[in-house]
């Protein structure tokens, strides 16, 4: 795997698993041991796809309804 | 040794208060080659002083005396404090990066959340 | 600075942007405004102390140096003289505008540190970045030094010295469980009912306790005879009693002295004048009197609260303050109308905001589990009095009103439901839900009465007294149901039971043999054979904890003691034993179960898809759960989405759960506390599902080591509850919530947009009557969009008063870790 | 200095050898009245806070 910030190298277990996006997805974060970015990972594919900040979900909503309770209400 | 005694053993391998006797100095000191700079040393989450059990390392094992004493079979691991001079153990192995974020929490694999960790990489 | 709403937004457009945060500066008063902005905020960040804050040292050096000097004394004796020394040599203060006063600390901005309490901790406390005064170098050494004089003889070295040692191994592994066995750092139940409704001031205790002695010297001056050696003893304890409770008397009455030199020698204001020499006589009747003013009922509580935890680190506030307070309030608020209903309010918002400021140094763990507070200070309104009838008042409207205002994290509310409630309550509940406070939970009153008697034995009036322990435990406020040590460490990190069942007892995390060797998973042919090693590991974990707790339970007069809490204990103030003995307590203990639904949801997983499906083999499985499912990402996918998950209605995986929950209330009524009674199960969480993720390895639910485990209690594993809010609620409603357990945690969210308006409260209501029908016990709600929170993330500052509700108390979502802030977001919304 | 002749300190009435300094601390959050029991003969430390009232 190679992180798409420092473009470090190496199999997808040396980069630290923080934890999972959701856990019916096979998106998690990682953290690149070399500039120690937080990354989305694709663990199907084993592969980094982007950095993550504070407040960015790379898998979308939550649980998937909130947009049938947002319905709901208008 | 009776199931008791050698819990006793282990006990006081890793529970011992004896910290009594350490200075302000003593107590600031982190070697360059530390258990807490190692990847097989795992801190303990619960007392979260620094105190841990080495991964690879069993209990029995001795890596202040001469020679170091490797014991790798055992059901409790080699307990040791962040601050251990790790100088003569040739299983320490330099972790490619500590995570010094108390803002986050326990992972007894990549975190050390010490004062002296956080001064030791200022 | 945190970022200000602008000026000219209305009331109206905030309430639809649902920023509740800025709408409650706009509505308090000015002195309430100013006083929660004072607060210094002691929860952690995530696991660090905010910026600014210190740890105390003037209290654990007084404390120390007549510790000390009375080295012959008894226990109780030793530590009451100690503490007195402390009451009167603390520095003190009082905060521009407050009319409450109490802090545990000497200034505003520190921690009280509990020196005698766990020599870990102390070290801890040494090794931590950002906490000791400046200059730092002094500090360090004097904590040096304290730390070398207390190594070795705290209250949990002592334990540890008798506890046997594979149990003291194994529990301080830090895998298990967490907590520590001592009251120096317990939960610690008040006999309300003895100080507030038999209306007993301190003067009146020492008035008993001098009859009390007078009766023991009898004894002691008349016939020798065995029955009289153990009198000797209780003499001395009850004059450690009257040590503490006239400390706490000249305590109160240095505050008081305080207010009358700043209103006589400093202050111009003539309103602030006479509000200070309103204190100053608050403080001078109170604790010494029994309360006549509401001020006075306010105050008393708060000096009684403070004084205990200057005794002890207490993690938990038992408290029912509608219940308690009402007398006064009524009489001043709606008989004699000395104060008015806004001036009330003041008094309640700063009730809170004083209790909210309270901070004691936590060890990490403490810090991690409890994210963003102190502790778990969870009050108790409504409910029923003692004749059954509803005891919801003016007094409960004016803490749901005041809560709303003031805003803190903590305390929260956990609100009595019973079917009497007025819908005027009701709504006044809802407002706080809508506004994001995320409290109160709702609990359903009649059927914990009757989980109180069924595994307590608690007579019916005693029950219907009911407040929350910690976060969830109902316990009784009298005599004998009052539990003065309710200790964390019966707190199982449950998610273990079932890795260890598949890991032959081995904890691969922290390297360890911890549980029984159950057997190679790789050879179990049926599902049988692994739900026998489950059970073993589930004894041999509660019994673990109980044990070790059980032994500081009945050690802890001689290890620790509470003079204090006993001098306001009644069952201790009639028999002169220290009120941490087991003597006279019904015994109330629950086991706390962390991470619980994980093992109904793997084991449900194995046995469909490896016993029942075939799809794959426990080798497999084992191999995957040993790469922490690196290599076996479909596997793992397969093992989420193929297999039924807790919280949809589907028998399968629910049955597993029943059945778990059955076999441990089997092993509960095994099991006996110091008293001679139960210890049943109940799950909840707090945010240990966040401390334990980098502890609990990978299990068959498709979880990693790193993930957040779920959030708790009987709570669905977030986002896997996919079939909506009534089969969740119908899941839950297939446990016994009176024999299977003592109280189960329930986490929702609600969707804000949906819940707006009357027809949002209604929709609630509805709800309320379904959860209530199913005989859950426990709810509480998460109202704050996803869209809110992620902004939160993103730009903290201008959301520094977002809460949201973790799991058993809320917090400030900027003060929580972002794995924990992620944790939430996760978590399905409901449309109901 | 000693304690005795600051304008701060008030002794107690049955022991005027003992008695309360108060001192005005402004901190960044709050402001508030601090006191402390003190022996009316010790020198007042350097770093108590100089009473800024009327």
């Amino acid at each position: 795997m190679k992180c798409t910030e420092c473009s470090f190298e190496a199999p997808v277990e040396k980069f630290r698993y923080l934890y999972n996006a959701r856990i019916d997805a096979s998106i998690s974060l990682r953290q690149c041991p070399q500039c120690q970015a937080w990354l989305a990972t694709d663990e199907l594919a084993g592969e980094a796809t982007q950095k993550v900040g504070p407040g960015e979900a790379p898998w979308g909503k939550s649980a998937g309804i909130e947009g049938l309770a947002e319905d709901a209400a208008s | 040794m009776g199931r008791r005694d050698q819990w006793k053993q282990v006990q006081s391998g890793i529970y011992d208060p004896s910290l009594k006797a350490r200075t302000v100095e003593e107590r600031e000191t982190v070697p360059d080659i530390a258990c807490g700079l190692c990847k097989n040393f795992a801190e303990n989450a619960y007392a979260s002083d620094g105190r841990g059990l080495c991964r690879v390392l069993k209990i029995g094992s001795d890596i202040s005396a001469s020679p170091v004493v490797y014991v790798l079979e055992g059901e409790v691991g080699y307990p040791a404090y962040f601050t251990t001079n790790a100088a003569s153990c040739t299983h320490f192995e330099r972790m490619d990066f500590i995570d010094t974020d108390g803002s986050e929490v326990a992972d007894p694999n990549y975190r050390r959340v010490q004062r002296q960790m956080e001064n030791k990489f200022k | 600075m945190a970022a200000q709403p602008a000026k000219d937004t209305s009331t109206q457009e905030l309430e639809q942007k649902q920023e509740w945060w800025w709408i409650a500066e706009k509505k308090r008063s000015k002195r309430l405004d100013y006083l929660r902005k004072a607060v210094w905020k002691k929860g952690a960040l995530g696991g660090n102390y905010a910026p600014g804050i210190k740890v105390d040292l003037e209290i654990p050096q007084l404390f120390t140096n007549m510790w000390n000097f009375w080295r012959y004394d008894p226990p109780m004796l030793r530590r009451a003289k100690s503490m007195a020394h402390v009451l009167e040599n603390m520095p003190i203060f009082i905060t521009d505008h407050a009319q409450l006063v109490g802090y545990m600390g000497t200034l505003p901005h520190t921690l009280a540190w509990r020196v005698d309490g766990a020599t870990m901790v102390n070290e801890e406390l040494y090794n931590e970045p950002g906490v000791m005064p400046e200059p730092e170098q002094a500090s360090l050494k004097r904590v040096a030094d304290l730390n070398a004089y207390w190594a070795g003889n705290t209250a949990v070295d002592k334990l540890a010295r008798v506890l046997d040692p594979e149990d003291a191994v194994k529990f301080l592994s830090g895998a298990i469980g967490w907590g520590a066995p001592t009251s120096a750092y317990g939960y610690s139940g008040k006999d309300y009912e003895f100080m507030f409704a038999q209306r007993h001031g301190f003067e009146d205790i020492l008035d008993l306790i001098d009859q009390s002695i007078e009766k023991a010297e009898d004894l002691t001056m008349g016939n020798p005879g065995p029955e009289i050696l153990p009198v000797y003893d209780r003499i001395q304890n009850w004059d450690a009693m009257k040590i503490m409770l006239n400390a706490a008397i000249a305590y109160a009455r240095r505050y008081a002295r305080l207010a009358r030199i700043l209103a006589e020698h400093y202050e111009t204001d003539p309103k602030r004048k006479e509000e200070l020499l309103r204190l100053a006589q608050t403080c001078e009747n109170v604790p010494a009197k029994a309360p006549s003013t509401f001020q006075e009922s306010l105050q008393y509580d708060h000096f009684v609260q403070i004084l205990a935890r200057l005794e002890a680190h207490e993690g938990a506030w038992p408290a029912r303050p509608d219940y308690y307070h009402w007398p006064m309030y009524e009489k001043d608020v709606i008989k004699e109308k000395n104060i008015t209903r806004e001036e009330a309010l003041d008094l309640v918002g700063e009730f809170m905001i004083r209790a909210y400021e309270v901070g004691g140094f936590g060890p990490r763990w403490a810090r991690e589990g409890l994210q963003g507070i102190t502790g778990t200070w969870v009050w108790t309104l409504g409910g029923v009095n003692k004749d059954g009838s509803d005891a919801c008042n003016d007094l409960t409207l004016a803490f749901l009103q005041a809560a709303r205002l003031v805003r803190v994290a903590n305390p929260t509310f956990g609100f009595r439901w019973h079917p009497k409630v007025r819908d005027e309550v009701m709504r006044e509940v809802f407002e706080c839900i809508r506004h994001g406070l995320g409290y109160p939970s709702i609990r359903n009153d009649p059927l914990l009465i009757q989980n109180a008697m069924h595994w307590h034995g608690h007579p019916l009036e005693e029950a219907r007294t009911w407040v929350h322990q910690a976060c969830m435990s109902p316990c009784p406020t009298t005599k004998h149901g009052v539990q003065p040590m309710r200790m964390a460490s019966a707190t199982a990190n449950c998610a273990k039971m079932v890795e260890y069942a598949l890991h032959n007892g081995y904890d691969h995390v922290v390297q360890m043999q911890m549980g029984p060797k159950t057997g190679d998973a790789r050879k179990f042919k049926t599902f049988d054979e692994l739900f026998a090693a489950w059970t073993t590991q589930m004894k041999w974990l509660i019994n673990t904890l109980v044990r070790t707790v059980n032994l500081g339970r009945y050690k802890d007069p001689e290890f620790y003691g509470r003079p204090f809490l006993s001098a306001i204990s009644e069952r201790a103030v009639e028999s002169g034993l220290d009120v941490v003995s087991p003597v006279g307590d019904r015994g109330n203990c629950w086991v706390t179960g962390f991470t619980w639904v994980e093992n109904a949801d793997s084991l449900a997983a194995v046995k469909k898809l490896v016993f029942d499906e075939k799809r794959y083999t426990m080798d497999d499985l084992l191999n995957a759960l040993e790469n922490n499912w690196n290599g076996y990402e479909q596997m793992r996918r397969d093992f989420v989405n193929d297999a039924p998950k807790w919280g949809n209605d589907d028998d399968f995986v629910d049955g597993i759960m029943v059945r778990c929950l059955q076999e441990v209330a089997k092993h509960s009524r095994e099991i006996k506390c110091p008293s001679g009674n139960s210890w049943p199960l109940l799950p909840e969480n707090v945010s240990g599902n966040i401390h334990y993720s980098s502890i609990v390895g990978a299990l068959p639910n498709g979880r990693r080591l790193g993930d957040a485990l779920y959030d708790g209690g009987i709570s669905p594993g977030p986002g896997l509850d996919k079939k909506g809010p009534s089969a969740v609620l119908k899941s839950c409603g297939k446990i016994d919530h009176v024999g299977d357990g003592r109280a189960f945690l329930l986490n929702q969210r609600l969707s804000p947009s949906q819940l707006a308006g009357e027809k949002g409260y209604q929709l609630w209501k509805a709800y309320i009557r379904t959860w209530a029908d199913l005989g859950l016990d426990h709810v509480q709600f998460n109202m704050v969009s996803d869209e809110t929170l992620r902004a939160a993330q993103k730009d903290p500052e201008k959301y520094q008063e977002v809460i949201v509700r973790v799991a058993g108390y809320s917090a400030h979502f900027v003060d929580i870790s972002r794995k924990t802030q992620d944790n939430i977001i996760q978590r399905t919304v409901q449309g109901i | 200095m000693k304690y005795k002749e600051s304008k701060n300190f008030f002794p107690h009435s049955d022991n005027p050898q003992r008695g309360d300094f108060v001192e005005r601390v402004v901190d960044p959050r709050q402001a508030y009245y601090k006191v402390k029991p003190v022996n009316a003969d010790d020198e007042i430390p350097a770093d108590a806070a100089e009473f800024a009232g009327k």
